[in-house]
């Protein structure tokens, strides 16, 4: 096994795809020479070419437009938005044109694309640069959205979402680009699919992308206080594992989903309707959210005071401990 | 086409112009006379009747199309009638080869890519959101989100430069859509990367109840040639303007020449739809003076002065009414999917919910079949 | 009391808006001498000039953005949308902007601007023509959405948002249109409250705009069956009126939410994990969520079975009361 | 401005051609001497000193500011080095009453508005996501979302029209962010409503690592053109020359005759940001020659060789030094708002969420003080 901070592990991944198929075409603002403001995409136009990696205009919505284009002709296109909060010129492009082409056509045509997006705060970033806005995405039916959390899940995840022949936004936590950890040669679960990081017969975390780590420090944490907390990594935001999530949910009774989006219509809010309505008889508290605060997200000084942190973390678990309590 | 060949036609454009006085290209005037370009130009006289032809069949199923949507045998109909040059002219000039992204209103441009009848009502009827496969006609489904498709086409474009392929990406869209922000992203777009686009506007003066003289303070060729495209200016109404003017911006882009705009002047003569009364926002006056310009009218004209014989007209009526019949009875004929099939549609892999939801609903449907 | 159909209700309300406040300005595509195609601007340019009631050109990110500058001067624009399918290219100028401006200037700036949109499917349209998108500016602070479900509350809610200073975004539902009914000349309460048609001992439903009236007639439907099932009219879909929601929750024990949009990530799944939260030892069941299924709006052909309809409302409420009999 | 001193003006535009052989507006040469339009035009040494003063106090805060950014005091800066005369030329031959809707590297304009340096760093600070009160400065806050800016001004300019106010709206923007629909809707849409909008871009051949000749196929202001905005190009490193197009172009704009665009050729002389290593995408060369063109190095030239003594160098040195310093302290002493506080600033009616949030964020800080 070799190690890779998570952005490499990206890059790697798309290395890896951009052999296998040399209909994969990399595109966006800065991907070329640069190499992406995050330099995930380094080194790949040096070794495929300026016609498979490949500087835009800078025009979001001409960035998935076209590729679209490309994909209707064979293609498989891997578009970077250089931010999360750059996105929204191409939405259109996204909801209407991407999601939609397949069912409009009645599945005749696929538009096998991947939009990668670098996501969420933490990073001390100006406006704009800090969003966390899977919510809407994955409220689109016919796109997938996904979100990894480590190198392993990177470097598998990414090649995953090329080989997909449905459209696939492909969120990458930014805080956590350089992060380090082992990558193993196969994938361990395919794209749609939850990871069980950890068992818990007291309550589990779900957490996906930046918040992972968040969760598994809280888990550690509670564990000193003597209670078994669990963490459930999403990975796939939509669709939901929700085989997963019910069982690990059935046998602790008590949930707590952690995101960076705020609360109101996020995942978590998903997650605690299809939970609750699945597993009503077996819980013990109400699934409980543990988001950002329904505010734009705030300038970088109170960023650590509106994310979600293991204390946050921890004060969720707590009341979801006191119900049973209560009963 | 031979160098020479165009430009022999370019030292002819632009020879007229429009009502603002815009200099514009002109083939066949409105009273069936050719123009001095026509005559040295030339016309072909089978080309001419094969275009007249389209055109009248085209014109003959939108109308049919419209007493079906009158009769409730379709719950919406977007009229191509009076912009049948302007397509045909143009579809025509291009090689069955080169991919097509129409926007809603290019019945005639699809017909002449043998796209069938009932394919092109099915979405009108509310029975699919698209009627037709792509690959089968190099005709994309119809866009109706404004202005979309020019960048689908800009992008299906790139792909035929990595292949270096010969072929021209052509679009279609309308004034109106010319003011979106996609459709001057894909004029920038194709001009920067000197991509083998032809962008086709259809300037039919009107956007639903929005003139041209709203949306652009300068005509859309003027714009176009600000972003670095090869503008042409024609008379949408005189086929053999089109379609030489697209002959000649096709040849110069599959030459290496870069992308190209042709705007041609046309004319809405229905409302915007079936549901859309001109009447509120537009005149008497305009209509008539456009229809002294009907695309059909001239050519008949200039084909009984010349080359043809009644028979051809004759002909043409018949082949015009069992065009009629055969598209009214295909359309009562057309079936849709069942919901249960269109969980199908969505996503290519499987996906768990898609999969609970169409369970769910057979379900569901089962129960209600019974009593609930 | 006068009776107006829905549409008519909110020509005469944005009429009394713009003769109060001649900052007030209606823009959009063919709102002018058409109308709109929906008439619901219709004799407004006749009567307040072009200058007041402006024809744009076609271009949604354009409509928003320009208005954000004429409201940032102190106008009050109230700005339509032609389709609800036809946002999404004013989406950045919407969720990034507009919402944002307040917050960005630390409250220094307000943008006071309404966006109506017909919303919603059940009139045999044509793709995009159909679409329930509300989640997406819900899910997106700084933004207030409202949705009326008759012609009292639709001339006075529209009045209430153009008075308000927070940007809103106003939901008509296209099947309601032309739907009669009586207007009071006084407002009966606040825009962001919600209404309670009809209390219900045995399960309560919570629907917005187009799915009011499908709620009113599944309940007299469950009436016949010899169950008291209430209902209650969001109208405000953000900010949510928990309170009321709260009270009727812990009555009736049983909740089941309808709406049209999708359920996945919809208003319904954020009113489930509040209520669960809020009356986890009230509820007899879990809060249930009737409304589209995951797809793409389908052709019209088959919308009926697509849509919540009085069946599907009724189903849910059996699940919900089979519940209790369960445990 | 009057129609004769306009006219006299205009038949010296354009006078020079930049790298790309574009015809372009010129008064002081790169080697500080005037050219032939700078003679004839004349130059009016107060105001020489004036915008020379302003582009030296500019060059110095940007350069604190940097340095400060260095030594972790600042999380990030755009440098406005290199564009000073553009920045200085334009702002200051707009009347202060003229509403300004900028980009986010208009420091030099901001601090000729009036925008205190604090106020400028305090965003990338990361205290607030803006600085100032646009009501003060009549400069609005910055965009960071590029090109969206140009549509508000767009509205704005539509609101001075109602009230029949002769104000010109400007706005600025970059050669990237000129490839955005947004940019082009507002061209559009301006050039349609004929509304008094000033368009101007600082053309510094980059968008992040992007030059741009991959943005565009023609230069920007012969784009604008076809939209029907009155184009002008100018050297923007010539402060002189960017001063004098202003001026004409806003009279223009006054009088009625309708939107413009300013192409003003620059140079970014630093990285995108403080984050940014150009050294990854541009080369020596470049930087060497376009240094060569410094904004400031020819004022200095010409105010030596003409108007000035030695005095007013280092008087202004003086100044340029306590501004670096005022500027460190100030930012040193900038504090953001609580979250406390934040909650305050999303909504202008209550909202019971907001309020249930700041109540839960009050007990949980409160707790977290305490032991969990
Ligand atoms: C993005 C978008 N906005 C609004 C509409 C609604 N709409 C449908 S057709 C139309 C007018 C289009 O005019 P034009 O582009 O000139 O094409 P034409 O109908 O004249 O052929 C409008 C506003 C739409 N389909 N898409
Ligand atoms: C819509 C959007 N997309 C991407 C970005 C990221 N970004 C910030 S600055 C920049 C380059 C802008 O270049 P230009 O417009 O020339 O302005 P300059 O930085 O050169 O002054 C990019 C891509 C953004 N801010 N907004
Ligand atoms: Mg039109
Ligand atoms: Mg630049």
């Amino acid at each position: 096994m070799t190690t890779f901070t998570l952005g490499s592990a990206i890059t790697e991944g798309l290395r890896k795809a951009m052999e296998a198929d040399d209909r994969v075409i990399v595109m966006g603002e800065d991907v070329g020479a640069l190499g992406g403001v995050f330099r995930v995409t380094d080194g790949l136009q040096k070794d495929f070419g300026d016609s498979r990696v490949v500087d835009t205009p800078l025009a979001e919505s001409g960035i998935i437009g076209t590729a679209i284009g490309l994909a209707l002709r064979g293609y498989r296109p891997v578009c970077e938005i250089q931010f999360d909060g750059f996105v929204y010129p191409a939405f259109d492009q996204i909801v209407s044109q991407l999601a939609k082409i397949r069912s409009r056509s009645a599945g005749s045509l696929s538009v096998p694309l991947v939009i990668r997006i670098p996501v969420g705060g933490g990073i001390g970033a100006v406006e704009h640069h800090s969003e966390s806005n899977e919510a809407y995405f994955a409220h689109t039916a016919g796109l997938r959205v996904v979100s990894c959390s480590n190198p392993n899940d990177a470097f598998h995840m990414i090649q995953q979402a090329v080989l997909s022949d449905d459209p696939v936004v492909f969120y990458e936590p930014k805080r956590r680009y350089w992060d380090r950890g082992e990558v193993s040669p196969v994938a361990d679960r395919q794209l749609h699919q939850a990871a069980i990081l950890k068992e818990g017969s007291d309550c589990v975390l779900v957490a996906h992308g930046p918040t992972v780590a968040t969760a598994l420090a809280a888990s550690v944490a509670a564990e000193e206080d003597g209670y078994s907390v669990g963490v459930v990594d999403l990975r796939s935001i939509s669709p939901l594992d929700t085989e997963t999530l019910r069982a690990v949910a059935a046998r602790s009774g008590r949930m707590v989903v952690v995101h960076e989006a705020s609360t109101f219509m996020g995942i978590g809010a998903e997650i605690a309707a299809e939970i609750t309505e699945s597993c009503f008889f077996e819980l013990e508290a109400p699934v409980l959210r543990v988001g950002a605060y329904n505010l734009p997200y705030p300038p970088a000084s109170v960023e650590d005071a509106f994310l979600p942190d293991v204390d946050r973390v921890l004060h969720a678990v707590e009341r979801s401990l006191s119900f049973s309590e209560e009963r | 086409m031979s160098e020479t060949h165009r430009s022999n036609l370019e030292k002819w454009l632009p020879n007229e112009t429009d009502r603002e006085g815009q200099p514009m290209f002109q083939m066949l005037a409105p009273d069936g006379s050719l123009t001095t370009a026509g005559k040295s130009i030339g016309v072909d006289s089978d080309l001419v009747r094969g275009l007249y032809r389209d055109m009248v069949l085209a014109r003959r199923f939108d109308r049919e199309a419209l007493s079906l949507q009158r009769q409730g045998e379709l719950s919406l109909w977007l009229m191509s009638w009076g912009q049948e040059a302007a397509q045909v002219g143009s579809i025509r000039a291009l090689r069955d080869s080169d991919m097509v992204f129409p926007s809603y209103r290019e019945h005639a441009a699809a017909l002449c890519r043998g796209v069938r009848p009932a394919d092109l009502m099915r979405q009108w009827r509310g029975l699919a959101h698209s009627g037709w496969n792509p690959a089968d006609h190099r005709f994309h489904i119809y866009s109706l989100v404004l202005g979309t498709q020019t960048l689908h086409a800009t992008g299906y474009a790139t792909g035929a430069v990595l292949e270096g392929s010969d072929e021209v990406v052509a679009t279609y869209f309308g004034d109106g859509a010319a003011s979106q922000g996609d459709v001057n992203e894909a004029f920038n777009w194709a001009a920067a990367g000197r991509l083998p686009v032809l962008f086709f506007c259809q300037n039919n003066q009107w956007a639903i109840s929005t003139p041209t003289s709203t949306q652009m303070q300068t005509p859309l060729h003027v714009r176009a040639a600000g972003f670095g495209l090869e503008p042409y200016h024609v008379d949408g109404n005189d086929v053999l303007a089109v379609h030489t003017i697209t002959g000649l911006a096709a040849s110069r882009i599959r030459d290496g020449g870069g992308p190209a705009m042709i705007e041609a002047q046309t004319y809405r003569f229905g409302g915007h739809s079936s549901s859309d009364d001109p009447k509120r926002y537009r005149s008497e006056e305009e209509f008539d003076l456009w229809t002294a310009r009907d695309p059909l009218a001239r050519v008949e004209v200039f084909l009984r002065t010349s080359v043809v014989d009644d028979s051809f007209f004759a002909g043409l009526e018949l082949e015009a009414d069992e065009l009629a019949v055969s598209t009214r009875e295909a359309c009562k004929q057309l079936t849709g999917q069942t919901l249960a099939e269109i969980f199908g549609n969505v996503y290519a892999e499987p996906h768990p919910l898609i999969e609970r939801e169409r369970t769910a609903n057979a379900a569901f449907t089962a129960l209600v079949g019974g009593d609930l």
